[in-house]
């Protein structure tokens, strides 16, 4: 029987989700066992493939890039987890929505730089104004509220996901914490 | 808190009206509004120093007397311009299109509804439905109800009216 | 004076009694029943402007709200349902998106009634697109900051404080959507002359919008005073 | 001073035969529908002074006389002439044409069914007398009903009547006058207290205006009336500051009725009395809500509280208070004088009597109408509306205001009534009537009323508050076609918390103009679910 294909993705996020994986601890080599992770900031893979099974996607849509791959996403994937309180909420990524996202650049880089003040672009995509959860975008089939959700939280839903008792996800987990 | 009324001049008439007003209630707090539109009536708008000696007079705590003020649509806490106009936002005004007057006048005097030019000229504001929905569109200039006319013949009568009295 | 009446009713198919002039909350309560709060606090007046406590009663073609609706003889009252959970839900969701909740960064993560309420009707994410509007804070006071990006116009400051204090510092400036708590004629905090620096509405407060400076990132444990000790107290002392 | 009901019948008396002694009378409305009508007035004066017959003719300012859209009207009596749209400049042709052949270019015929298919009790006195007139209204049989009933009748009695005639309050929700009037006339307490709702704050409503610019005296009437059956002694009128001139000659009737005894101590003689004080709204559209207007005339912030107790028995003060809208107000000298029976043979089974409506929006002859109940909404608009102009067909009523829905084509032979508005998703409301074309996008008209509902919440409970500013932001992506499939959904369900959940009747009711048109007009929010603007596709195809 073939494995489930697991993916994530690290948009506008501090990782810190990302960690909260790997704070699985021991329990990654269950979970290696059990899957196949074909796309992640933790290997090398450079295009996202086509039937996906779960995808877990930390961090805010940020820029017109951040929501062309979530699309994509979406399309090749059969079960999406928004994972952590920014891909959820939005969260602290989404802190600069109030004040527009022009006026948080200047005051960064220009206002408070004394020496070669210049608000960076090459190389980056263009900020949107607003960072917005997932589900602005995208149907999202499941949600992982946390900042960032425990390793418990991540592990006890994946399992579930992989097992196939989708509907009975049961997880105590919340905004912030 | 200032417990004498502001403006020393004890002579201004308007102050008078005011303390009238209160009197005429016992200085009860429940003649705050009925108050505090005199006080609008008599200068136009509120300041800061009129609430101040509203609410020690009628002995109601100032957060109170703010809420109460900041509540109404017809309170205003700043002073208006040398003319006044009134958009009608009613139902009837709306669909005979008034929106399209404001729109005109944040076009041709830079005003956005509760502004007043810098020139202090023209200050204005979109009201509530003025009740005479038969004659929309309805405006107001300087009380002066205007209305059944389109709106090209409305903005005419407008520029009308500024252009009047133009220095 | 005589006896209070008692009236028998039953709350989620259990019998309960109570008495004539207490609440479906209180009853409710008192019987072990949990029924979600926010506004209301013991000790202060009862307002029924969440709208989280709505119970159905048998009888009725909307949901009441618990907190101001009295007992009656034979109520049969339902705190449970799919409707009212979904309904609670969404009010939470609302006030999510009506200002700028990050609980990750908040002072009183952990400790904030609107998040422990959000993971206990299970609010994953908010249906509705942020508000983010654009609040002030007024950190003008020398001991406490008022964050109105966590408010959710709850009125337990203003209530405490014009009820409990008697300062009535706090009241409500604009209305609805731009409603905003004010003190004094609308100066900053530090700057009233009316506020007595109890601090009983920060303690009220039940998220992180009224706290204490100098409280970091989930710090901001809120010590709730006994209001009705306080009031039963002072009425003692002045006898 | 005490004046006695004889004294009343001799001023009544003075007055109608000093009328009778001119030949011609020249009624001019000076309603605010008839802007201008000071110089009209002036321009008359000044013709009929450079006139023979001019001391044989009374020039007289009156109230609305209805037709709006005709306005300034202009009314010959006793030929029952109507000029129309009449300019100052018309005075001297309108006075020398007096007694001969009117002036046809002005003529509007008295036989249009504007006229002709209304019955009249409400506005009965509606540009036939001087607002500003005690004696005026005294001539036209006015505080006869009050008189008797203060000095022939037992309390109870009075509320029987009212009950009998069916009359239900105008202001909305249609709740029964009588049944009201006897909680407060039975509540504990010696203290008790009249508030007249004023506050018509729903836009394209404006009968109540009209009625304290016309008839004054017949809501003090009306007042008096419901304080001595309900044994009030002190009474409020809330009125929206933004009628100013009707305050002014409320505040005018309210001194002339004191001069003569009809207000004050031991009135006409009993030992009833009562003070009417004027209370100025500021604009709140929900002081309307009975909670909010008593927290409002108690000097605060106008904010409802929950119900019960209902302020029959705690009102204003904590004490017993009636709430009645003008217009209940108004219809009840009517129905003492000419007897509950007369009022309940009118109207249909539950709606009894007559309703005026403000007919507005994309249609002839806007203005103030007043109809029996069970007239079918094809008759107000068709017949006595006259139609929509400019070729245009029509596509739906709005009644209700911000509270209530539209209605389309298909339900234009519905006799109006409580029941029936309320069973097609809208409400009878305080009676705007607002006619809409095929040009009017629905999605546009739900947006604005949305928008109102949003800026008038008081923003005291959370629904309301946030429900409706999410409802607005929902209907604004419709309005901008970048709404998605799920948008419908959500709106939906929004209605459906907002309706049952919100504290008042504001909120309660803010979803109903978004029910009523996704029922009716449906695939015009389907036609605007086209999502946004998807920047990869958008760079594919660059």
């Amino acid at each position: 029987m073939n494995k489930p294909r697991l993916a994530t993705l690290w948009l506008d996020g501090c990782s810190g989700c990302h960690m909260s994986l790997l704070d699985t601890d021991e329990r990654l080599l269950d979970l290696a066992a059990r899957v196949d992770l074909v796309y992640s900031p933790l290997v090398d893979c450079k295009l996202y493939p086509e039937a996906v099974d779960i995808a877990c996607i930390e961090g805010a849509v940020s820029t017109a890039e951040d929501e062309c791959r979530l699309r994509s996403v979406r399309e090749r994937t059969k079960c999406l987890i928004a994972l952590g309180d920014c891909a959820v909420t939005g969260n602290v990524p989404a802190m600069r929505n109030t004040w527009g996202t022009d006026t948080v650049l200047r005051s960064v880089y220009l206002e408070r730089e004394a020496l070669a003040a210049r608000i960076p672009t090459e190389d980056l995509p263009l900020l949107s104004d607003k960072a917005l959860p997932l589900h602005t975008f995208v149907k999202v089939d499941f949600f992982l509220p946390g900042c960032p959700p425990s390793a418990d939280t991540i592990f006890s839903a994946l399992t579930a996901l992989i097992e196939g008792r989708s509907a009975d996800l049961r997880l105590n987990t919340g905004f912030g914490t | 808190m200032p417990a004498s009324q502001p403006d020393q001049s004890a002579t201004d008439k308007r102050w008078k009206t005011i303390n009238l007003v209160m009197q005429r209630h016992d200085h009860r707090p429940e003649a705050l509004i009925e108050t505090l539109h005199a006080a609008q009536e008599a200068f136009g708008f509120l300041d800061p120093e009129t609430l101040a000696y509203i609410a020690t007079q009628l002995d109601v705590p100032p957060a109170k007397v703010y809420g109460v003020t900041t509540f109404y649509n017809h309170f205003n806490c700043s002073p208006r311009g040398e003319h006044f106009l009134e958009i009608c936002t009613g139902t009837a005004c709306h669909v005979k299109g008034t929106d399209r007057i404001a729109a005109w006048a944040q076009e041709k005097y830079g005003l956005e509804p509760g502004q007043t030019t810098a020139d202090n000229r023209l200050s204005m504001v979109e009201v509530r439905c003025v009740g005479a929905c038969a004659l929309a569109p309805v405006i107001i200039t300087d009380g002066t109800l205007i209305g059944a006319k389109t709106i090209a013949e409305t903005t005419d009568l407008i520029e009308e009216w500024l252009h009047d009295d133009a220095p | 004076m005589t006896a209070a009446q008692i009236l028998t009713l039953t709350i989620d198919g259990k019998h309960v009694s109570g008495l004539a002039h207490e609440t479906l909350l209180q009853v409710a309560l008192e019987n072990d029943i949990a029924i979600p709060t926010l506004c209301c606090l013991e000790g202060l007046s009862n307002q029924g402007s969440c709208r989280l406590c709505m119970v159905e009663i048998a009888g009725t073609t909307k949901p009441q709200p618990a907190c101001v609706t009295l007992i009656q003889e034979g109520m049969v009252v339902i705190t449970q349902s799919e409707n009212l959970r979904t309904y609670r839900r969404t009010i939470i969701e609302l006030l999510f998106s009506e200002r700028n909740h990050i609980c990750a960064v908040c002072v009183a993560n952990e400790h904030c009634e609107l998040q422990t309420l959000a993971r206990d009707l299970g609010v994953d994410h908010i249906s509705f697109p942020g508000r983010y509007p654009a609040l002030p804070v007024d950190a003008s006071h020398d001991r406490f900051v008022l964050d109105h990006n966590r408010c959710i116009l709850c009125t337990r400051c203003v209530r405490v404080c014009a009820e409990i204090e008697g300062a009535h510092t706090w009241d409500i400036q604009g209305r609805g959507i731009r409603s905003l708590i004010t003190a004094d004629f609308n100066s900053p905090w530090g700057q009233s002359t009316t506020c007595t620096s109890c601090g009983k509405c920060v303690q009220v407060c039940p998220t992180g919008a009224l706290f204490e400076k100098g409280r970091s990132v989930a710090e901001m444990l809120k010590k709730r005073p006994s209001l009705p000790y306080l009031v039963s107290n002072r009425t003692r002392e002045q006898q | 001073m005490t004046m006695h009901l004889e004294e009343l019948h001799q001023l009544a008396d003075d007055r109608r035969r000093e009328l009778e002694g001119f030949a011609h009378h020249i009624l001019v409305c000076t309603s605010l529908g008839c802007p201008k009508n000071k110089e009209i007035i002036a321009a008359f004066r000044q013709a009929l002074t450079n006139s023979e017959a001019g001391e044989k003719v009374l020039v007289r300012k009156v109230g609305c006389m209805g037709l709006c859209a005709a306005g300034p009207v202009v009314l010959i009596l006793p030929e029952e002439i109507y000029y129309q749209k009449v300019a100052p400049g018309d005075a001297a042709e309108i006075v020398s044409a007096l007694g001969r052949e009117p002036v046809q270019r002005l003529l509007l015929p008295s036989d249009l069914p504007f006229f002709t298919r209304q019955y009249k009790n409400v506005l009965a006195l509606f540009g036939r007398i001087d607002p500003e007139s005690l004696e005026d209204y005294l001539a036209a049989g006015g505080y006869e009903a009050a008189v008797t009933t203060i000095t022939r009748m037992r309390p109870t009695e009075v509320i029987r009547s009212i009950d009998k005639s069916g009359l239900r309050g105008r202001g909305g929700a249609g709740y029964p006058t009588g049944l009201k009037w006897s909680t407060v006339a039975k509540a504990q307490g010696k203290k008790k207290y009249v508030v007249c709702n004023a506050d018509e704050g729903d836009p394209g409503a404006f009968m109540d205006r009209a009625i304290l610019e016309s008839t004054p005296h017949a809501l003090l009437e009306g007042i008096l009336i419901a304080a001595y059956a309900v044994g009030a002694d002190c009474a409020y009128i809330y009125v929206r500051a933004e009628y100013p001139l009707a305050v002014r000659r409320l505040k005018r009737a309210i001194r002339e009725a004191l001069r003569a005894n009809l207000l004050g101590t031991a009135i006409c003689g009993s030992a009833f009395s009562l003070t009417i004080q004027i209370r100025l709204g500021a604009g709140a559209f929900v002081c309307g809500e009975e909670t909010a207007l008593i927290a409002s005339v108690e000097g605060g912030r106008g904010v409802p509280r929950p119900r019960p107790p209902y302020p029959a028995e705690k009102g204003l003060w904590g004490r017993p208070t009636l709430i009645n809208n003008v217009e209940t107000l108004a219809n009840v000298p009517g129905i003492i004088q000419r007897g509950a029976d007369w009022f309940a043979g009118l109207g249909t089974e539950k709606s009894k009597g007559t309703k005026v409506f403000a007919l507005t929006g994309t249609i002839n002859n806007a203005g103030l109408i007043e109809v029996p109940m069970g007239m079918t909404l094809r008759e107000i608009v068709e017949e006595i509306g006259g139609g929509i102009p400019g070729g245009h067909t029509f596509k739906a009523v709005q009644t209700g205001g911000p509270s209530g829905g539209c209605i389309p084509a298909e339900h234009l032979d519905t006799p109006v009534s409580y029941e029936n508005l309320s069973a097609l998703g809208s409400i009878m409301g305080s009676g705007g009537m607002i006619v809409m074309d095929e040009t009017t996008s629905m999605v546009d008209i739900v947006t604005y009323f949305m928008a109102f509902s949003m800026e008038e919440s008081c923003g005291k409970c959370v629904p309301c508050r946030v429900g409706t500013a999410q409802m607005h932001t929902l209907l604004k992506k419709f309005q901008t076609r970048t709404a998605i499939d799920d948008d419908l959904t959500t709106l939906e369900s929004l209605c459906h918390l907002v309706r049952n959940t919100s504290l008042c009747g504001l909120g309660q009711s803010a979803p109903n103009p978004v029910l009523s048109t996704l029922n009716y007009f449906r695939p015009e929010y389907l036609e605007r679910i086209t999502g946004p603007v998807d920047p990869c596709r958008q760079e594919e195809k660059q």
